[in-house]
């Protein structure tokens, strides 16, 4: 039993890094929470289940498309509001008011679109047989969800520490102005940026039927505030610390439903509160402002 | 070195951030109407000591004691209330209100009489602004008024962080003499300056900083000479 | 008249008498509860900057507070209320911790405080305490009339915390707390024990509220008292109006809770995407809401 | 400085023009009924969008019958007088859904009141109604303590108060002997709660024996943990009672697991038997039990309205598909208001419930018999027997396996 519920903390740790992942890129980048956060993500797992049900394509399949569509969203909302944001007197605030009307706006047109039922692709999808784990057996879809969980984390890894992009993307992490100052074109290294977060959502989102269960537009919020415990619990702005928060989150999860199944909601709820209050810089990492 | 006794004595204040030694064991003492000049160059600790006797940091290790009381542990509206108060390099006036609620918030709070409002806006030239926001004052009222708001509270001893820096030389004097004039009072002031100018025009006594220590104290002219001061501020 | 005052009567008195003439009671008595939570986020938001996305936490703490009296201890509604509005300080009490965090984050952990409140409040395991996620049903108390005067009373009192906080000092610090905390505290404020008041202020008011709503629709579920699109909607309405008046989250929740209502009731998910947009627009062009269109042209606005 | 007092005015200006408003609002009422005015809502959005739609359509279904034949006959005007429904959208929120009764009440002054879907949304509609003394057609709101012998504005048309649904399915699990140990899983709401408390009063003293008893949050999407604890009791049987989306979350996990259980048990497939088998699969539910209800499960002794073959026709030809249980509890409630303002002598709401009283028990529609508690207007005629998928060469079928009056064969036990 043990064995069991800590394997599968791990397959979904892994998979809740994913999803909190994109969150913690932005965050750093441009220090602002996205509260829609959640809702992309939703978009992408509509935009999965969308590709499933009209061609019967595998979400395996659909992540390039998920990509594209969403480093474009990024970029284009990038320069429709950020730049006008950061001028503004209290921007932190602003934007993320602001985030959280885009979020109203997401959810109003994807139940327009979608409608409200809850829906689901089937786990047979990745074939019927369940996958052997150190002799537990697990359904296949949470053993891919983690293995592309694993991969979008290693792209990032990539990204930041092995590409001029990402190079440029730390500089702006550490200090917009001085990277400014330094010739670095921090707008399009910002832009970028959010549109990789955007992806990283959307990625998650599409295999969220097979790791959050069924799908509707109302999902967003949640999500968005397990994302910020994960990356809370890690460390804010550090996007690899969003793997340890993912691992301590996913890994609490699995423990909780096992053994505390009633009380498991809490968790994130919890967890977010009281790392902010005990110790705010996560479990690794730099300070939080305090008020 | 003070005829009587101090009214605020530091020891051997230390406050880290992360991995910058900020302050490292600044020690000194200041006495009622006395006025005593900080000088060094950036980040060599000044504004931190400020923000560390004001309360807006506590510090790490050392003591700061008020009439020979500790009020390292208070919060700043308790040192407020027992007569410390600041400027702000940055003037940090309430930007929503009024002049006038502006010194009218802090005179209630800091259980002045609020006749001194009037005299303070006549005092600092505020008067003909008393309806204006605050957030549409240029930047040289901005700093008036900041300074208005910690004389209302009545200090004893007032900390001035860099008040001349982006005055023209008509309100660099007219700050002078104001400050002068507060001093007179019997209020002791810590002045922060970059404008050593300026600075002559308030007081000889100076205490130069590096690196977060007191490397230098005595008149601005000795320090002037100093070969350890010469060289923290043309080869630091 | 303390300023303002004659805009608060004038509210209050408008839904004393329209039931007289108007026959949907729910319809106003739920503007009325909307009216209350917006002048509640006002307290906070409005006058000390917290921005608390979890204050729908309050209101369903000082629902059940208050539903939880009536059944356990047998207490009438109106004292029930109270009790109501103490558990919800209760809870503000034990979270006011969370004041430490600025801006963002306390929004958010706001937030996550609702969602715990909830959480135990539906917990089947509290059946015996709470009715877990059966719901309440206070059908032996029901009254309609006399919860509808409860809350014109309970508007009565946002109402007239806000004309206090518009006139007194204590309004002033929370708003030199708001734009400047460390210059606050120089100007003799105690930062903490003001913001600290505001916060028990705000909660109370949604406590009222709450309790006067469970009252009102004497059967709910513990999902329909602590909805997080109540938050969201005080929040939107007092945006809109203009925060740090009075008159703004009142012309914010008349104007967009009415048109939600005339509009809203047929094409409801259309009215997100409204809220959605207006906000947007808000942030981007009109910060401090309809009421500063009236401040440009130099009228003054309580 | 001249504004000033003008500015003051602007309260009560304020409230002359919005009083003017709704006034406006509310000036018409017609004295003598052209048509026969029934209110209703619906959830288009939501946790109850699906099965809220389901019910109007049936409903809206009865109308459209009704009045292609003139109306239905009003015996207190003594003549036949055409039906108007009157629906708003209350996007499955009960505070929404507590204004548009209102609504419907006293601004659109409705003859008869109908439920939306549900207990959640039926909830805030019983004080309502009983404050206006209007008598409730409450259709599929089954939660026990809406029916109080204090009460007389509330009927149940449609299904059985949810305490009385499991009663079958206890008999049935303490008939079989090779079932021992039961697994019960349930989501917390009043619906399913209350299941599952009748559930265990009526297996205790038996030879079946709980193992496991847990109780999920409605919310629940999720079951692959749970499943796995369910797993380690070692059920004889699993009975999971849920909502459509805990069902669809339970068996989707359950094939997903690649588990097997000798007996699965939910509700919902034996009420909306499409939506389940294109949201799980046929593979999924094939062997699963359920209670079966119309269309699966036929009623022959209907003596009221059109039987079940009739129905599904017209309803076929009218809305382009097959009908649901849903659809079917629809238009149930509308052959039981038909039949009310048949009977009663004046539309006055407690003579409406009288009449009702008075058919109770005597009426068979394709819903099953009517027959309601006459205290407090709870459903008791009603009943949910058990059924289990069999499947053939033409898909999935019911097979009718308790009580034994209906049973048409014995369960393939353990599940292949």
């Amino acid at each position: 039993m043990i064995a069991y519920t800590l394997l599968a903390g791990l397959l979904f740790g892994l998979y809740f890094s994913l999803v909190a992942l994109g969150l913690n890129l932005v965050f750093g980048v441009m220090r602002l929470i996205n509260l829609a956060h959640g809702d992309f993500l939703m978009l992408g797992a509509f935009l999965a289940y969308g590709l499933y049900s009209s061609a019967g394509v595998n979400p395996v399949y659909a992540i390039p498309a998920e990509i594209v569509a969403f480093v474009l969203a990024g970029v284009a909302l990038y320069y429709a509001v950020v730049p006008r944001l950061l001028s503004s007197r209290d921007p932190e605030m602003l934007s993320f008011i602001l985030l959280f009307g885009l979020s109203q706006i997401i959810e109003a047109l994807a139940v327009i679109a979608f409608g409200n039922d809850q829906r689901a692709i089937p786990a047979t999808v990745f074939g019927i047989h369940p996958v052997s784990l150190f002799g537990q057996t697990f359904p296949a879809a949470w053993a891919v969800s983690a293995v592309v969980s694993a991969a979008a984390i290693l792209a990032v890894y990539f990204y930041l520490y092995r590409s001029r992009l990402g190079h440029a993307t730390r500089a702006v992490m550490a200090s917009r102005d001085e990277a400014a100052s330094t010739g670095i074109n921090v707008h399009r290294v910002s832009a970028i940026a959010l549109g990789a977060g955007l992806a990283l959502a959307a990625i998650a989102g599409a295999f969220s039927p097979f790791m959050l269960g069924s799908i509707g537009p109302d999902m967003g919020i949640r999500i968005t505030t397990v994302s910020f415990a994960v990356i809370v619990i890690g460390s804010l702005g550090n996007p690899l610390g969003t793997v340890l928060g993912g691992l301590v989150y996913g890994l609490g999860l699995m423990l909780m439903e096992t053994y505390f199944p009633s009380w498991a909601n809490l968790l994130p709820y919890v967890l977010l509160i009281l790392i902010l209050l005990i110790r705010p810089s996560g479990l690794l990492g730099k300070r939080v402002r305090l008020a | 070195m003070s005829p009587s006794a101090p009214l605020l004595s530091v020891e051997r204040l230390s406050k880290r951030f992360g991995a910058f030694q900020a302050l490292d064991g600044l020690t000194l003492e200041l006495a009622p109407g006395e006025v005593l000049g900080l000088v060094g160059p950036n980040g060599s600790g000044k504004t931190t000591a400020i923000n560390v006797i004001s309360g807006v940091y506590s510090a790490d290790a050392g003591s700061i004691l008020l009439d020979g009381r500790s009020i390292g542990g208070l919060p700043i509206h308790r040192r407020a209330h027992l007569g410390i108060n600041r400027t702000f390099q940055v003037p940090k006036p309430f930007r929503g209100l009024t002049v006038g609620e502006n010194l009218e918030v802090a005179a209630v709070y800091s259980r002045a009489d609020r006749a001194e409002i009037g005299k303070c806006l006549e005092f600092l030239e505020l008067a003909p602004l008393v309806g204006r926001e605050a957030a549409s004052l240029n930047s040289a009222q901005q700093k008036r008024l900041d300074l208005a708001r910690a004389l209302i509270a009545r200090p004893r001893l007032l900390l001035v962080d860099e008040l001349g820096a982006g005055l023209n030389p008509v309100e660099l004097q007219r700050m002078a003499q104001t400050l002068t004039t507060i001093a007179r009072s019997g209020v002791a002031l810590l002045v922060v300056e970059h404008l050593l100018g300026f600075l002559r025009e308030l007081t000889t006594r100076v205490v130069v900083m590096d690196a977060g220590r007191e490397i230098f104290e005595g008149s601005l002219e000795v320090a002037a000479r100093d070969r350890q001061v010469i060289d923290v501020f043309l080869g630091g | 008249m303390p300023r303002g005052g004659w805009y608060s009567v004038g509210v209050v008195l408008l839904f004393a008498l329209l039931p007289f003439v108007y026959g949907n009671h729910a319809l106003l008595f739920n503007m009325m509860m909307y009216l209350v939570l917006a002048q509640g986020i006002n307290v906070l938001f409005g006058f000390t900057g917290y921005l608390p996305f979890g204050y729908v936490g309050f209101f369903g703490a000082g629902a059940y507070g208050a539903s939880l009296a009536i059944l356990l201890v047998h207490l009438p509604p109106v004292p029930a209320l109270f009790v109501g509005a103490a558990v919800s300080v209760l809870v503000a009490l034990l979270l006011a911790p969370l004041l430490r965090l600025s801006g963002a984050y306390f929004a958010i952990a706001s937030l996550a405080a609702s969602e715990v409140v909830y959480y135990i409040v539906s917990n089947p395991h509290l059946v015996s305490l709470t009715q877990g996620p059966y719901g309440i049903s206070l059908a032996q108390v029901y009254n309609s009339g006399a919860s509808y005067a409860t809350m014109v009373v309970v508007l009565a009192m946002a109402l007239a915390a806000v004309v206090y906080l518009r006139n007194s000092h204590m309004g002033l610090a929370l708003q030199a707390i708001r734009e400047e905390p460390i210059s606050a505290g120089f100007a003799g404020i105690n930062v903490v024990r003001e913001r600290t008041r505001a916060w028990l202020l705000s909660a109370a008011l949604a406590g009222l509220a709450g309790g006067a709503y469970a009252w009102h629709v004497s059967v709910f579920y513990p999902k329909s008292v602590f909805d997080l699109n109540i938050s969201v909607f005080a929040i939107v309405f007092t945006l809109f109006g203009g925060v740090a008046t009075l008159v703004g989250p009142i012309v914010g929740t008349l104007l967009l809770y009415g048109l939600y209502n005339w509009i809203g009731i047929s094409q409801p998910e259309y009215f997100q995407l409204v809220f959605g947009i207006v906000i947007v627009l808000l942030v981007l062009f009109l910060p401090n809401g309809l009421v500063s269109l009236l401040r440009r042209a130099k009228i003054h606005v309580p | 400085m001249s504004i000033r007092p003008i500015l003051r005015l602007w309260p009560f200006a304020g409230a002359v023009l919005l009083s003017v408003f709704f006034a406006g609002v509310a000036a018409q009422a017609a004295p003598v009924p052209k048509v026969i005015r029934i209110g209703t809502l619906y959830a288009d959005s939501g946790p109850f969008a699906t099965s809220s739609q389901s019910q109007l359509q049936g409903l809206r279904f009865w109308v459209n019958d009704a009045n292609r034949e003139g109306g239905v006959y009003v015996k207190a005007y003594g003549r036949k007088i055409p039906v108007k429904l009157i629906t708003y959208n209350d996007r499955s929120s009960t505070t929404i859904a507590a204004t548009l009764y209102n609504q419907l009440i006293t601004q659109d002054h409705v003859d008869i009141l109908a439920a939306d879907f549900g207990s959640v949304l039926t909830s805030v509609a019983v004080p309502i109604a009983q404050e206006h003394k209007m008598l409730l057609f409450d259709q599929t709101g089954t939660g026990a303590n809406f029916f109080t012998p204090g009460n007389p504005y509330i009927v149940l048309t449609s299904l059985p108060t949810s305490a009385e649904w499991p009663y079958a399915l206890a008999d049935f699990l303490k008939a079989q002997t090779q079932i021992r140990r039961v697994a019960l899983l349930y989501a917390t709401n009043d619906f399913t709660g209350s299941q599952a408390q009748t559930l265990r009063r009526r297996l205790q003293g038996s030879h079946v024996k709980l193992v496991f008893d847990h109780g999920v949050p409605t919310s629940t999407s999720s079951y692959a943990l749970l499943l796995h604890n369910v797993q380690a009791a070692r059920p004889d049987a699993v009975i999971e009672f849920g909502y459509p989306n805990n069902d669809i979350a339970f068996l989707h996990d359950l094939q997903a697991s690649g588990m097997k259980f000798k007996m699965v048990f939910t509700i919902f497939p034996g009420q909306l038997f499409a939506l389940m088998k294109s949201s799980v699969g046929v593979q999924t539910l094939a062997y699963t039990y359920t209670y079966p209800t119309p269309p699966l499960l036929v009623y022959n002794k209907v003596n009221y309205g059109m039987g079940l073959d009739r129905f599904k026709e017209a309803f076929r030809k009218a809305n382009g598909k097959n009908p649901n249980f849903l659809n079917i509890a629809g238009f149930n409630t509308g052959l039981i208001i038909q039949k009310t303002l048949d009977v009663a002598p004046s539309l006055d709401q407690l003579a409406l419930r009288r009449s009702i009283v008075d058919f109770s028990g005597k009426l068979h529609t394709l819903n099953g018999t009517f027959k309601i508690d006459t205290a407090t207007g709870a459903q008791i005629g009603e009943t949910l027997p058990v059924g289990q998928f069999i499947p053939g060469s033409r898909g999935l079928t019911v097979r009718m396996l308790y009580p034994p009056d209906l049973a048409a064969g014995k369960p393939v036990y353990p599940a292949p």
